[in-house]
């Protein structure tokens, strides 16, 4: 468990963080300029706070109280830098395995699962002036992981690279967030990101953190959403993988109900959890006939709040939270009011695949 | 016609010792120089202004007075000379010495050039070697260093082109003693000294400017070398 | 092995009297020719010199404060000229009525510097003895030894200067306009010096004064002191 | 109308690029390392192709049989990098200043606007160093927008920006699309910025360009969908703003039929696009009742496509193109086939801000 | 007690001259040695290896052998100077020939730390300019030279400290003349050549080094203006 507690003026900007990242995935959100980055760079050691307090487990890194700071090479952490920060005279491979002459552990990863996982492995004899921007931010990332942290600490780490690849690089941070009982700190502006790996959730505005906590909370809290953007607002959904149906769909099993959903290639019995987007669900009042949309969940409202543009619904599927965002004039036309009988409807293909994730197993979301 | 036909022995002793002193001043002093450019663009210290000013000096001061300066030091009789000689250490008069006085001259220059090239150095770079868990001296070797090779390379070029021209603190300090101390310079100087030596002065000078020339060219080829490392494919 | 300190504008006749010396006796001879004063100051320091042979007799004085010299004796004698750079040029009087000025009209008088080099010193004296000096001083430019000022003239830099005879003897570039008188300026004289108690040393030190040295000593053009 | 067409060897991969831009928003789309970048560098003449032509309308820029290079600073254009590239030495107004000092127009924006449309108004007086990541990268674009360029050339522009300032910044991009007639090459991984903004797409994969056209017409070919992603396959529908409704919706009049959308702040009668993605819209048999969504446009079906983990639909609504992503299952279910008549329903939330742009003036989309 | 007490008329100008020597030295060569930096930097031509190995010359050859070198080129019966005397410029026996013999002493110093920092410069800042419509000469204006100022400003100081100490080209190019080519070096020179000599030189070293070291103090306070202007606020 990371504790971060600090002050620090950076030119006019004051930041004054405060929050906990557990083991798992902390994602810091917030608008360009609010401070993020800054924060990072407290934790790494690259700063050295006004004043306060950080600690990883029993270890003090920094503390203003006592005067002690850690130097960043004694953090034991893996950095992905805004910008790549690779070394100009050292080749790809060498890029990649610096961390290793330093580590003593050398378990998380090999050089070839590294290099395979991020598409870089026809890269590896050339020097960084001979890279795009999307395979110099690969290259950075892979070179963090291979350092065998204690602690990652993600800047953007994809903001420069296409969905494809993105999506075959965030089934293996959430492969490094379970397998490995460490804190990772994630800065990202791409809400299905977050909400496909954060554990927990720190909402950075202004240099100040105004909200932290579990992903799951965060994302479907109405009062986090204007800040997340109400496109971004969701609810998280714990389910196990229930079979692979012949025609391609996969069931999963949840408190909710059953859900189809395309194929999903994970054993039976995974634990899985899927953000379903308010925006991707409507409501029915009958269960609908003769309609595209596979999985329809009974429901009952627990509350409505108004947001930008329309009208925001929660409720509980069999213990399951769910969100919709539905137009006010639907709501009227529906009559809907907290504790009616609903239907949410959801179409199988409206779950993005990037939006399910496995279960951190390390920890569970609250 | 080979060189050997075309120069005395004393010549060809002048023209090796001068290859010696030149390649061992730059080559020992790099160490120091290193340490002092990094000191001097890195470090914030209560002596800063003092060092740099120091390292000025043998550029600030006539030659001569550096090498009287040196003779009154690092002589038998001088303080320090007088000293190192108890362990065997002795500049006085020797080949050694006129390599103490060629670094001694060249010192600034090749400071100067590491320097410039350390200041130069995105911090940043050092910043990720540490995040990945170097610690300051390995940052410094593995980062720094390979990144200031072009200064480095500079730095010695200076250096070994000042030593092969030192002349008047050497001859102050070490004298001109054929086969002991007497630089291509020196034999140069006692050429030009003497009614009709400007022939023999003149062979000598072409010796030196080709020397110089190779080492120059050498350098640059070196460079380009090292240029292509970062940004080759 | 003899190792000897010689004043630079020696090199040539030491260079032969010591070749001449080797072949003799086959002690092999290291001659270090620097300035007079640069020499000085490393004997006083402790070089390893065994003999040194000064431009002029102050700086063998400084040596010899130090208690450092076994025997001197001053072994050679040259004298001072007026040279020119146009080899045409008709040889001029020295007297005090000589318009040295006009001579120049409006170029330099290269000497060596005037207050601290031998050459220049005596060259000034000689000036002032004729009365000559304040006519000149004006325009005189101090080259930091003789072999620059004749550098000087015979690069046609300067009209006229002042230096030894055997450098001006030595250079077809530049014409002898005249020679100064001995009395005009303080005897130019060469001291030699046995610093070591090695008999080699001595040998070469007594050689210096032999038959064979005086003849290459003359044939540079300096004078032997008897 | 920007012509390229050009082949150049970089280290071990080959570019061989060929299309046209005409003015308006020309995307290039491809995966990390495809060769975005190296054909916005030759278009820019900071790359000198080994061998073809490049030509501004009647201006040739570069012409490998005639030896012709025009040097970057004669093409008159506003280049944003992928990495911000700002003067260390100059204030960040000096640096939105900078291309004003060689221009002789004056026209497209002043300080002020740019400023406030970036919000980077209070960080005039900075230096670059004492940047954040996402302000960097405003202050390049608005530098590159202050030289005004008669093309502007945009890698990346906004990856590394929040989803707020983001569509802060869009609307601003569209206006300069239509109030200048000058191509702007506009390389993005967001498929969401592309629909909105391009006229054109250019999808390049490993160094050649595989397919390029009018942007509905790509983004609408399921030729093209595996090449930008199932997820990112839609239809680009013009419509025209029809009323204000009272309750906070905005009517759409197209040839579909009338869409409503959460209010859209533009006065009645102006022209927009959207685009519908294809796994936002359901399929029913016939009208449905009691269900939240408020946009029901009968349609055709034009065609079926086999996709990654289902089944794409391709329809005719009143002359309009609309696509549809739905389970192999729903299919089977409701037993589609081409020429059978459908409903396409579709959320009036589920259109994303981002995705309704304003209909280029200059080019009407295809 | 003032340093007008201190020193005789004749040491103060010396004082003097060598100050306006080495400013004049410094600056004047500054143009050339930009453009010469440069041009070694980032040009390809076929003199290239030519230009690089005559810039580090003066720094091979002993000095003397420079300054005879100039007296041949730039004295009144030289090649150049026989032509630049037509236009009334006039090198020999000059205060302008000091600061020539300077110039030429300091510029593979001045050289070399300029280029170093031109070839630090990134070349994407460059590009960048030149896509807002910076041509060539303006990119160097606004882009190249504001980033290398460390590299002129060392190089200035280089220039000027070897200027302020330089002796033997000096003295055998433009003589010794009071008031006229008499420069601190010079005056040394002469007491060191005198028996007893030392105290006086001493004196005029000390009034070299501070003069010196304030010039090398200013470039370090100018240095440190300028890092504060890239990463200042
Ligand atoms: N060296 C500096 N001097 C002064 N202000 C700075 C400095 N570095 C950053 N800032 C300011 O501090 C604030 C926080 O910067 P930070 O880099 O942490 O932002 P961020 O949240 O990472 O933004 P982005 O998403 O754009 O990268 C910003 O307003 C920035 O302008
Ligand atoms: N200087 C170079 N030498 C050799 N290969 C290079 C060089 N620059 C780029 N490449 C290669 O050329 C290809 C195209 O690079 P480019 O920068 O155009 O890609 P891109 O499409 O912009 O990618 P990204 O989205 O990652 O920025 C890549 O495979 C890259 O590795
Ligand atoms: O012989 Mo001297 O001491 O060079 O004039
Ligand atoms: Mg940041
Ligand atoms: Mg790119």
């Amino acid at each position: 468990m990371l504790s971060v507690r600090f002050q620090h003026q950076i030119g006019q900007s004051r930041i004054d963080a405060a929050f906990d990242a557990p083991a798992g995935v902390t994602a810091l959100f917030g608008k360009s300029g609010a401070g993020k980055t800054t924060i990072v760079k407290a934790v790494a050691g690259l700063l050295r706070p006004d004043s306060g307090r950080i600690a990883l487990d029993d270890s003090v890194l920094s503390d203003s109280s006592t005067g002690r700071f850690l130097p960043p090479h004694r953090r034991g952490i893996g950095y992905v830098f805004q910008e790549a920060r690779l070394f100009p005279h050292l080749n790809v491979r060498q890029n990649l395995l610096y961390g290793r002459w330093f580590s003593r552990r050398k378990t998380i990863a090999s050089l070839p699962q590294v290099t395979e996982m991020l598409g870089i492995g026809h890269l590896l004899n050339r020097k960084p002036a001979a890279l795009s921007g999307g395979e110099l931010q690969r290259v950075a990332l892979g070179r963090a992981i291979l350092s065998d942290p204690q602690m990652l600490l993600l800047d953007e780490p994809l903001a420069a690279l296409d969905e494809a690849r993105k999506s075959e690089i965030l089934p293996y941070l959430e492969r490094l967030r379970d397998d490995l009982a460490v804190p990772i700190l994630y800065v990202s502006h791409s809400a299905a990101e977050i909400a496909r790996l954060a554990t927990t959730i720190v909402l950075v505005d202004a240099g100040r953190v105004i909200a932290s906590g579990p992903a799951a909370a965060i994302l479907s809290d109405p009062a986090t959403t204007p800040l997340m953007g109400a496109r971004e607002a969701g609810a998280l959904l714990t389910a196990r993988l229930g079979a692979q149906d012949k025609d391609g769909l996969t069931r999963l099993d949840s408190r909710a109900g059953p859900i189809w959903l395309p194929h999903i290639d994970r054993p039976i019995g995974t634990e899985l959890r899927l953000r379903i987007m308010a925006q991707d669900v409507m409501i029915a009042l009958e269960r609908p006939v003769n309609l595209s949309a596979l999985n329809v969940l009974p429901a009952t409202i627990t509350d409505l709040t108004r947001t930008e543009g329309g009208i925001q619904l929660r409720m509980d599927a069999g213990g399951e939270a769910l969100l919709a965002r539905i137009t006010a004039r639907s709501a009227r036309v529906l009559d809907l009011h907290p504790r009616k009988q609903v239907h949410a409807v959801l179409k199988a293909v409206s779950v993005a695949p990037g939006s399910i994730g496995t279960t951190p197993s390390a920890v569970q979301p609250a | 016609m080979s060189a050997a036909d075309w120069l005395t022995v004393q010549e060809w002793q002048a023209v090796a010792l001068s290859l010696r002193v030149a390649s061992v001043a730059a080559i020992a002093s790099l160490p120091f120089a290193l340490l002092t450019a990094y000191a001097l663009a890195r470090w914030r210290f209560p002596g800063h202004a003092i060092l740099n000013g120091l390292v000025h000096l043998p550029l600030v001061l006539p030659p001569v007075v550096t090498g009287y300066l040196l003779l009154l030091t690092f002589g038998r009789r001088g303080t320090i000379g007088a000293f190192l000689d108890q362990f065997g250490i002795v500049f006085a008069f020797r080949w050694t010495g006129a390599a103490l006085a060629a670094a001694i001259m060249a010192f600034p220059l090749m400071v100067r050039a590491i320097r410039l090239t350390i200041e130069a150095v995105d911090p940043r770079l050092e910043q990720a070697a540490a995040t990945l868990g170097a610690s300051r001296i390995w940052v410094f070797l593995t980062v720094t260093l390979p990144l200031i090779l072009p200064g480095i390379l500079a730095g010695l070029v200076l250096a070994f082109a000042k030593a092969m021209g030192e002349f008047g603190a050497t001859i102050t300090f070490v004298s001109n003693i054929p086969g002991q101390t007497q630089t291509l310079p020196s034999a140069i100087y006692s050429f030009l000294q003497v009614p009709g030596g400007e022939g023999a002065a003149g062979r000598l000078v072409l010796i030196a400017i080709a020397i110089a020339l190779s080492a120059v060219f050498l350098s640059e080829w070196l460079a380009r070398m090292l240029a292509s490392r970062i940004s080759g494919g | 092995d003899v190792v000897i300190f010689a004043a630079a504008s020696l090199k040539n006749a030491m260079d032969a009297v010591a070749a001449d010396f080797t072949r003799e006796t086959g002690t092999k001879v290291v001659l270090s020719y620097a300035g007079s004063g640069q020499l000085a100051k490393q004997v006083i320091a402790g070089a390893p010199a065994d003999l040194f042979i000064s431009a002029n007799e102050a700086w063998m004085d400084q040596v010899d404060r130090e208690g450092l010299l076994q025997e001197r004796r001053d072994l050679l004698g040259n004298s001072l000229v007026l040279i020119g750079n146009d080899p045409r040029a008709t040889p001029v009087d020295l007297y005090s009525g000589t318009d040295l000025a006009a001579m120049l009209d409006g170029g330099k008088l290269a000497m060596a510097l005037v207050d601290s080099v031998p050459a220049g010193q005596y060259g000034k004296a000689a000036l002032e003895y004729l009365g000559l000096w304040d006519s000149v001083a004006a325009s005189v430019a101090q080259a930091d030894n003789v072999r620059a000022a004749l550098a000087l003239v015979s690069t046609g830099e300067a009209p006229l200067g002042i230096t030894y005879a055997t450098d001006a003897e030595a250079d077809p570039r530049v014409s002898i306009l005249a020679t100064f008188d001995a009395e005009t300026h303080p005897a130019i004289t060469y001291p030699a010096a046995l610093i070591s108690t090695d008999d080699e040393a001595r040998a070469f030190y007594d050689a210096l004064s032999g038959e064979a040295a005086t003849a290459r000593f003359e044939q540079f053009g300096f004078d032997v002191l008897k």
